[in-house]
Order: structure tokens, then C-alpha cells, then sequence
């Protein structure tokens, strides 16, 4: 076991990866010399060159289109999607493409690519550098989408996004990159896309969040326990396809469900977990389900002040999980 | 490089294939038996003359819809054609889940494209970049018309060619329409391939009626990609005879005559006198041929028509490409 | 009062408002001398000449993108994106610049444009003329988006659309172009962008639906009342913002919910919509929130038996009805 | 269309009030009072010949975040510029919502950019499609990288300009980098005004450390737009003196050598000791400029350092036009 950061393991995931298959490549903007504008990829250049580790046109709707292309050959590329803010250019390709080649040539071609984008706020970054699209992606069926929310899931999921035959969105809590640590085993591991993980027992309310609010969830799960009320919080980590029977599960077990995220609230992935409780646990609920997330506003504010009453934390997800608790 | 005899006249008869099976598309649609066709007619010189100067079976193809003598040659049968017109199972490029002329033949090294234009000119990019990787003798080659090149995507993809030096003909149809849409409200130069000099890469433009000319500058693209000199691309000029597809009313936007004057240079009127002249052929051959190709139609339409549709569980696979069915 | 077409009330609206406002112009593909692919700008470009009905260049990025720098000076585009397949080029700009423009610029910007598009499925499209991606868009402050289900509606929302100083997403119901007639008044009326609408009232289910889907819920609705079920409908007709008071007062008077769209059911629009009546709501339900939607492959297929098995349909939506009624 | 000697002075008094101004930017940030910079500095003479080519207030720029000096010839003020380091109310571009050097200033008619490189250049095409419309004696200038021009975006862009004929200008500031990513990564051409051959417009290339020079060709480009010949790309060649940002360490992409070469033809000595040695200024002028911009930004940062955080409640407005305040 060693204690890294998350974005040691998520870099020791793609060196581990491409060591283990010479198919693996990364593209993407300043992956290369640069190591990356948050060093996930400092070293790989030089392990193993030019060829492997390219710094593409400044173009994100080409990295993934020539990732297709190139994964459509057999390659195994994983896309760097410099902040997930800037992934739109690459939308058509990501959904009218990536996501529907499988099933439109009844099989005949798949794409195995991994698109890694950091994403989230309350690092600073303004409407541009603080984004949070996953929901733009976790409706989209021939997709998958993966959020870790430690190093252990973060390396063990990456590993089996490289793997996987399908596209998989990656997408990184980039305020955790240094800020998260945690134990990781040395030598061979992954952990598989799809199931959720429950990463705190608890018999009240059950909170379901990902990436950077996991993190604070179990914070504020950790506070609340001293007034007595027993959390059980569930890591999501595969957002798409949903892992339904997990959410019910823990719904049936506490009848309070709190969801959690920084994207805006309506129309967020909270939508999908609350409607999925609404139909699955309609006779386990004893109070309403109830979303905590990012104001209906187009994007984090730069201002300091702006910021933090966008970004939900640990002290507001406290608040929210005491109310459900009295209800 | 130079053409035999047998090639000029297999090229005609692949030209003259693809255009009786074309033509008995939009009879099929005026007696109601298929519900949409996208015709080709007036573009199989330039087809025929640039799959003949690919390694078939070896070099990769991202075609677009037009591309019937294109896939023909590479050995898309005329049964699958009509089954695909009439959305019966068994059809290879998408099961019946795409509508007719999207093609994909994954024996033929023929990759499966989508309606939104010039996606696959990056997927081209992409392979070609993945065989310089893994340093093969192949080239690819990608299709599109003129219009499309209007789109970012082309750019992008011409764009990565170019600065990576790759293996790709970025072929350019331009039979002067974009649906209604002439070619000087596309673009302010004379020809697509005007378009290569911005990006630093040879562009050429060719007579597309004439399919041994488009052979002549494919097979020098092509052997110049082998040889690690990177792409071209090659505008084909030619004329769309038909309206856009069976929805279109072209009556609404260009004039009768101007149309007949084409259909006088229909290419395979041209292409027959030019062997008939050369003694190449003989009325009967050409008669022989004729009579060939009727047969072949006839058995494809009797084929596909007694073909059953798709099982209703067919509609439900393959998502991701664990449930791709080897049958 | 003029019985008319819901292409001919679209068609009418823009007329109306480019007489009225000589900054109204329409720009896209195919729109000037052929009149759109579905002929909703017929007539126009003879009335208002090349300048102010403007066949674009085959880039839906730029239509927006040019759109949005005209909106900007103070011109109000309508701009046509041919399928709303097609919008994923523009995504970008849609997502980063139109929708956030305003609050960016704390104001002093506004992008008062409207972008039309047809969407959905049953009209053997296949994967990529049969897409119905609001959920893709109803989840992003700064955009309205409008869905409109008959032709009265249809002519009032868009010129409310044209006079709205936001940004307007306008998914139009291209199967029920020619299929939904209706009555529309003579003059000068508009419709509110915002507020829902009790097409229909009822006492034992709500069934809440927009576009196609309202005008085969009201379909339905009418079947089951035969048998003694008293339905609600609910014509959602302004996705986003939510018209929340106006779904959670029919499900006070009802007690239970079913909501139909044709997009995949999981992260469809309503999921939303049972998120919101889970959360408000949660003592007037009788039953779990149900969702009849499409099923969660990547496009509607091609292929008629297919297609049917994908498409909610009056019958589909009557058994849904039925066995919640039964709840 | 000369310029005047007090023209020539006052351009490089613009040019020294921005690096002093965008020197303390950096400054504040090592002190830790702002936490981002993002620089122009090496940039100056470029954007400062440029705006004077305009006519400053009517015509309109789309820029990008580099425009430092651009904006302060604009009118933008040092006091303005800091208040938007700090993420202070009363900062125009934003209302603090928007990262520093996220340009609007509506009095100036330049108009509000975001993170997402290129499109501006959109924008650009739309506002001068609507000055065109409005037969207007206006133009555009749009600035751009030369990284940024890999963006489909952009090509898009300049196509529809050089269709319609658009007045508009096309500045690309050649800094040489990307972030870490050289030109030669980005392109196969040697300069972007090459890109203009394949679009059908010209493209010029300019010494961008000469301001007389770009306001030159800026100027000629400018007169030719107006008198309805269209639109120009022009290629401004410098050097980014700093890292990207201040969150880049550019030790790890270039040498030490290389940067220390540019900083020997830093733009604001050349031409400074051009003017002197042309006897347009003294040494005691020069030495009055240094004071009198020491003098403007001590007292920007004082008065920004002193100006109150936004207050929470003004970040949840305007997401629609409808939610603008006018104080
Ligand atoms: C992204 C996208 N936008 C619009 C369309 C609708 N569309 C289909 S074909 C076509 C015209 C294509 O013209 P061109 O590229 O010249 O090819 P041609 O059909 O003439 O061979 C259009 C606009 C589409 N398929 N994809
Ligand atoms: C669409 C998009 N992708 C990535 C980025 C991240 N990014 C910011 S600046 C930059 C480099 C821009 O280079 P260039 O266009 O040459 O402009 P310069 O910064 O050199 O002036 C990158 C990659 C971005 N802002 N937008
Ligand atoms: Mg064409
Ligand atoms: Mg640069």
C-alpha cells in the first residue's frame, strides 16, 4: 500500500496501461513535453515518446475524432480533454459517433476509447474552468461514465476504462487532484465499471453524490453522526449506465434519500437518481427526495464570494441531511 | 500503375452495376416498395476510378452516402444493397438499424459512417494516424461532397493529415449542389482543393466523370501516402444528375435544361463510346453486360423482398460491444 | 379562425414577424430558394429576398455562431438547423456562448435569437433524422426551450420566441408537420413562453407530454375515458424553465403521474419532471411516478419493426395509463 | 492613413501602460493577492497597432484574453483591469462572474468572450453579416492565437466572411505557443494568413513587434472593408514573453536561452529607443510616461484593493435578459 493523490493514481493508471499494451496512446493538449496543465501525464513523454503521448492541434473536436478513428483500427487511445469545459466542440463526434457506432453497424465496429476530462469548481476557475457536464453525457445509451471520487477507484476504474470496448467519459474531480489521498495496493488491480459503491454504512439517510461531493458528503456524514444521525452514503462512480439497484437498496434500508452535486440542479444527474427512487422506492420513502446542487445559474462564478455560494459543501450537505433526518 | 484493358472495362462494368441497381432503387420507390433512396447517379466515374486505385480489402475506406459504385467495387453485393433499402435483416452495414446507403462493411475494411457529414473525415484521420503507428502499407481513403467541406470537422481532420504527414486521400465529390445549396454560397474558392493550400498539403482537381483520370491521381495520392509523404486532397468535379434524395424536388431550384445538358455527359454514356471507340468493347458485350447487370438487380430485389424484416429483439443490442452477437 | 397545418402555423408566425420587425432574418441550410427541407420558409425568400433569408453554408456551428454575432448587434436570427440530429456541431456555441452570454457579461450582452429545429421519430428516419435531444438543452440556464404540440400553440410560441430577448430552442414535432391541424385565429396573438398547459382535464391520472407525444396522449386520454379513466394531460409545451406549479397542481388533483417522451428514458427530460413531483409532491401521490419513454438504445431504428418497438404510441401510452390507474 | 508624430507617441504610451499594468498583475500575484494572470505582455505592439487602425467606438472587436493593451486603447481602464484581477464589484467585463482578462466593454462596442478559444471569430463573421445587412460604415476585429486556429471554429468563421464578404478582420497574435505546443505542432502551414489562400481572401504577414507596421496593414484591411471588398486574415508574429499563465511554468516546454533572445527585442525597447533615436522623446518624456503609468496603476490597485466583493445576492442574476439590472 502506498498513499498517493488522486492524480498520481490516475497517472500511474494510464503509465500501468500503456506499459501493459502497446495500443495505448494519449492525445490531447500539452499531454506531451508539458506533462499535462495539471501533470497527469508529466513522465509519459519521455517513457514513451512522441508517437504515444502526442500533443494534438489545439482542437478538441479532432482529438476525439481521430481517437475514434484511431480506436476504430484497434488503437486504444485515451483522450485528454484539457477541462471538461472545452468538450463541447467534441459533442457531434462524442454523441453522434463515439456513442452510437456499435449499435448502428450492429456490432461490426466498436470504440474502445477512454475520454478523461477534469471537471468541477471552487478552484477559482470562473464559468469556463469550473464546469460540470455530466449529465450532458449520462443520457447518451452506447456511452459509459465514470466519476472517481479517491486514488483506490480512481486507478482501479481508469484501468478498466482503458480496457472496456466502449467509449468511456472519465471524468476527474480536479479540486481533489492533490487535495484527495488515499492507500492504494501496489501491483495489479481495477475496479469494474457499473456497480456504485456504499463507502459509508448508516440507517437515516442515505446521500448519494460523486467526484468532489462524495468527498464532502463523507465529511458532512462524519459531522452529523456526533448529533446522532446515521448516514449511509453511496459513492455513484458509474453515473452511466445507472447502477438502479444499488441506489434502491440503500433507499429501502433509510427511506431518506439526499442527492448531491455541483451541477445546476434541474435537469442535473440528481434528476435520474431522484426519479429512479421515485418509481423504484415509492413505498420505502418516508420523506421527499431531495437534491442539493449547484444554483440554476450558466456557471461557477469567478468572484470569491459568487463561488462559494455556488459550490456545495460540507457544512450546506450537513444542512440538508439534518433537515431530511427531522422530517 | 497503368491500367489493362480487363481493368478499364471492369471499371465500366462496376460504373454500370452500381447504376442499374441505382436506377432500380428510385423505380422501387415510385412503386412504393421502399420508403427512401439517396442516388449516386452521375458520381460512379470517380468512384470506380479511386477504389480501383486502392489495395482493396488492404486500404481502409470512410465513405459517405453517395458511395454505392464506390462500396460496390470493394464488394458490397447488390442483395445487400436492396436489403438495406428496404431495412430486412441480414443487411451488413447496420442490421436495418440505419437507413439505406449508410454503409459499413467491416470485411472491406469499409468503416461505418453516420448521417451528419464529414464525422468521417476524422475517423479517417484517426486510422490513417493509428497505421503510421503501427507502420503498415496502407492508405485510407475518405469521401465527402463539397458542401460538407463547409464543416470545421473537414478542416480539423485535413488539418491533422497535414501536420502529422498521414497516410490519408481526403477525396472530394463535388457535384455542385448541396442539396439546394450551389457551390459558391459554400466557399469563395474554385474548387475543395483549393482548400489543401491553406493547410500546407497538395490539392488537385480532376475530371470525376472521367474514371480513369480520378484513377490516375488517386494511385499517385495513394502510392505518395505509402511512401510516408502524407495526404492530398483531390476535388472530383462532376454533376449531381437526380434531385438530393427521393424526398427532394430539385425542379425548385435548378433548371430543366441545365440538367439535361449533364445527363448528355452522363458519364456512362461516355465511358461506353470512349471503349466502344477504343474497340474495347463490342455492341454485344455492351449488351452482354446490360443483361447482366438486369439479372443481378432482378435477383437482389427478389432476394431482399422475400427477405423477413428484423425480430423486434433485434431493436435491443448491441449498446456496448459486450452484447454483440456472433451468429 | 383558419384551420391550418402546424408547418403552416411556423411558416406564418415568421412571416408575420419578419413584416413586422425588419431585424427578423433566417438563416441555415436549404432555407432561401428551396424553402427549407420541409418547406417551413416557403414563399419567404421571394418576400424578403437573399439577404434576409440566407442559405448558409453547410456548418451548423457557424449558423449559430454568425447567428449569435448578429443577435449581438442587435438582429433577431431564426435560425434553422435542419434535423435536430444536426445540432451537435453548434452545441458549443449554443452551451458556451448563447446560453451564457448574458450572466457572463453581468448583462450587458443578450443574444435574443431562436433556433429551430425539427425533432423526433416514426418517420423511418433511423438513427440520425429521428433524434429528440431537449434533455440535452433543457438542463442549461440562460436557454428557454420551447416544444410545441399543435398549430395554435406552435404560431404563438415562436413569434413569442422572436420577441424574447434570450436565446429560444424550438424542437418542432416534424411528424406532425402536416399530421396536427388545428384552428388558428386570424391576427396578431402570441403565446407565453413559460407556462404549461391542462390540455385536458382530469381526475385519476396526469399524463405529462409535449410535442408528438402530447398530441398522442390526447389520443390516449380519449381511448381510456371510454373505459371510465379520467385522465389529465398536461401539454408541457415550455420545457425549460420548468413550469413546476403547473405539474404539481395536476398531480395534487390527481395522485398520480405518467410522463411521455420519445428520448431514451434514463436522463430524458422526464426525469426532471418525476424529480420534481417526487420532491413536491411527495404526499399527493397514490402511485409511483411512471415514464413511458424511448428505450434506452442510441437512435430509433431504420427499419419498420423496429422503429414501431422504439416509438411510444396512443396504444403504449393507454396501457400505461390503465395499469396506473389500477395502482 | 499616416500616422501623426502624437499618434505614434500616444501608441506607445498605450503599449507601456499596459506592461506596467499587466507587470504588477504579476506582481500582485507572487504577493498573493490575486490568485490568476493570464499575461500580454510581448503582445503590445500588436494589439496597439491594430486599435488605432480602427475607428475607436464604432467599429467593433471580438478579442481574446491577451488583449490587454487592445482593450486599454479601447478605453478600459487600469482601475477597471484590476478590479477584475480581484474579482471586485464594479468590474465591467463581468460583474466579477468571469475569470481577469475576460474582455466586454459594451461603451466600446467590444463584446464579451469566454474561455472556449475561437469563438469569437463566429461572432465576428455574425456582427459584420449584420453591419452588412444594415449598410453600415463599420468593421470587425477579431484577435485570435494562432493555436486557436486549429479550431474548426475558426475556419468556419473565415469561410462565411470570405463567402459574404463580410468586413471583417481576422488578427492572429502568433506568440509561437500554445501553451507548451510550438506552431509546428499546430499547422503545416508557415503562417496562419497561409490558411486565407485556401479560403479565397488574403492573408498578410506582419512583424507583430513593429506597432506601425500592424497599424498598416491593419488600416489597409480596415479601408478595404468598408469599401465592400471583403475580409482579411492578417498574421501578427511575436513572442509570448511569459509563461501561458500564471499557473504555467514554462521552464519544462522552452529554454531559458530562447526567452532571454525575445526579451532582447521586447517591443517596448525597440520602440522606444526608436522613438528616441528619431527624436520624438526625450529621455525626460520617457521618464514622465514611467511615472505617469507607475502613478495609474498604484492607483488602480489601491482603489481595487479598497472596492467591495460583489454581494452574494448578485450571483444569481442575470441568467435571462428579463433579470438585467440597470443601476
Ligand atoms: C451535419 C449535417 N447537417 C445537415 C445535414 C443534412 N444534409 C444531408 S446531405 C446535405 C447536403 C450535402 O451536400 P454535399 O456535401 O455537397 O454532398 P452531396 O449530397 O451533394 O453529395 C445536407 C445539408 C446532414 N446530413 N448533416
Ligand atoms: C476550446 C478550448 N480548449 C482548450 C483551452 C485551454 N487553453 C487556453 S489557452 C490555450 C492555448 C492557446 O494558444 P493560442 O491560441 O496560440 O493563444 P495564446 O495563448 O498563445 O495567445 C489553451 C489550450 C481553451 N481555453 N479552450
Ligand atoms: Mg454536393
Ligand atoms: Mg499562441
Amino acid at each position: 500500500m502506498t498513499e498517493m493523490t488522486l492524480i498520481e493514481a490516475i497517472r500511474q493508471a494510464m503509465d500501468e496501461e500503456m506499459a501493459r499494451d502497446p495500443n495505448v496512446f494519449i492525445v490531447g493538449e500539452d499531454v506531451g513535453i508539458r506533462g499535462g496543465v495539471f501533470r497527469a501525464t508529466v513522465g509519459l513523454f519521455d517513457k514513451y515518446g512522441a508517437d504515444r503521448v502526442i500533443d494534438s492541434p489545439l482542437a478538441e473536436l479532432s482529438i476525439v475524432g481521430v481517437g475514434i478513428g484511431a480506436a476504430l483500427y484497434g488503437m486504444k487511445p485515451i483522450c485528454e480533454i484539457q477541462f471538461s469545459d472545452f468538450i463541447y466542440p467534441a459533442y457531434n463526434q462524442i454523441i453522434s459517433e463515439a456513442a452510437k457506432m456499435c449499435y448502428r453497424s450492429n456490432g461490426e465496429w466498436t470504440v474502445p476509447m477512454v475520454i478523461r476530462a477534469p471537471y468541477g469548481g471552487g478552484i477559482g476557475g470562473g464559468l469556463y474552468h469550473s464546469q460540470s457536464p455530466e449529465a450532458m453525457f449520462a443520457q447518451v445509451p452506447g456511452l459509459k461514465v465514470v466519476i472517481p471520487s479517491n486514488p483506490y477507484d480512481a486507478k482501479g476504474l481508469l484501468k478498466s476504462a482503458v480496457r472496456d470496448p466502449n467509449p468511456v467519459i472519465f471524468f476527474e474531480p480536479k479540486k481533489g487532484y492533490r487535495l484527495i489521498k488515499g492507500e492504494v495496493p501496489e501491483g495489479e488491480f481495477t475496479v469494474p465499471i457499473g456497480p456504485a459503491r456504499i463507502s459509508r454504512a448508516g440507517t437515516d439517510v442515505s446521500v448519494f453524490a460523486y467526484g468532489m461531493m462524495h468527498y464532502y458528503a463523507l465529511q458532512a456524514a462524519e459531522k452529523v453522526a456526533a448529533e446522532g444521525i446515521s448516514v449511509e452514503v453511496v459513492d455513484l462512480r458509474t453515473l452511466y449506465p445507472v447502477d438502479r439497484e444499488t441506489i434502491l437498496a440503500s433507499v429501502q434500508r433509510t427511506g431518506k434519500a439526499l442527492i448531491v452535486h455541483e451541477a445546476n440542479l434541474t435537469g442535473g444527474y440528481g434528476a435520474e437518481v431522484a426519479a429512479t427512487i421515485a418509481e423504484g422506492a415509492f413505498t420505502d420513502l418516508d420523506a421527499p427526495v431531495r437534491r442539493l446542487c449547484g444554483p440554476d445559474v450558466p456557471g461557477v462564478p469567478f468572484s470569491h464570494p459568487l463561488q462559494d455560494w455556488f459550490m456545495p459543501n460540507p457544512e450546506k450537505i450537513s444542512s440538508a441531511i439534518r433537515e431530511l433526518a427531522r422530517y | 500503375m497503368e491500367l489493362t484493358k480487363e481493368q478499364r472495362i471492369e471499371m465500366y462494368w462496376m460504373m454500370l452495376l452500381a447504376r442499374r441497381l441505382d436506377e432500380r432503387a428510385w423505380v422501387l420507390h415510385r412503386q412504393g416498395k421502399i420508403a427512401f433512396h439517396i442516388s449516386g447517379i452521375g458520381q460512379e466515374a470517380a468512384q470506380v476510378g479511386a477504389a480501383f486505385a486502392l489495395n482493396r480489402g488492404e486500404d481502409w475506406v470512410t465513405p459517405y452516402y453517395r458511395d454505392l459504385a464506390l462500396m460496390i467495387c470493394l464488394g458490397y453485393t447488390p442483395r445487400e444493397f436492396v436489403l438495406s433499402l428496404m431495412g430486412k435483416q441480414g443487411e451488413p452495414s447496420s442490421g436495418g438499424r440505419q437507413m439505406p446507403s449508410h454503409w459499413s462493411l467491416r470485411r472491406a475494411n469499409a468503416v461505418s459512417h453516420s448521417a451528419p457529414v464529414a464525422t468521417q473525415a476524422c475517423h479517417a484521420a484517426g486510422i490513417a494516424l493509428a497505421m503510421k503507428m503501427q507502420k503498415k502499407d496502407q492508405v485510407v481513403l475518405t469521401t465527402i461532397g463539397e458542401g460538407s467541406t463547409s464543416q470545421g470537422e473537414w478542416y480539423e481532420a485535413v488539418n491533422w493529415a497535414a501536420v502529422h504527414q498521414l497516410p490519408v486521400i481526403f477525396l472530394v465529390e463535388n457535384n455542385q449542389y448541396a442539396i439546394s445549396v450551389p457551390q459558391e454560397k459554400q466557399m469563395a474558392v474554385r474548387s475543395s482543393a483549393d482548400k489543401a493550400c491553406g493547410l500546407g498539403l497538395e490539392g488537385l482537381t480532376v475530371d470525376g466523370t472521367d474514371p480513369y483520370k480520378v484513377y490516375e491521381v488517386v494511385a499517385r495520392a495513394a502510392e505518395k501516402a505509402r511512401s510516408g509523404n502524407g495526404p492530398t486532397v483531390i476535388e472530383a468535379r462532376m454533376y449531381r444528375i437526380t434531385p438530393h434524395s427521393s424526398d427532394d424536388d430539385d425542379r425548385t431550384y435548378r433548371s430543366r435544361e441545365e440538367v439535361e445538358e449533364h445527363k448528355q455527359r452522363d458519364p456512362i454514356l461516355v465511358v461506353r463510346s470512349r471503349l466502344e471507340q477504343e474497340g474495347l468493347l463490342t455492341p454485344e458485350q455492351v449488351e452482354g453486360m446490360e443483361a447482366r447487370a438486369r439479372e443481378m438487380v432482378d435477383d437482389a430485389v427478389q432476394f431482399a423482398t422475400q427477405a423477413p424484416y428484423p425480430n423486434v429483439e433485434e431493436g435491443t443490442y448491441p449498446v456496448y460491444a459486450e452484447e454483440v452477437r456472433h451468429d
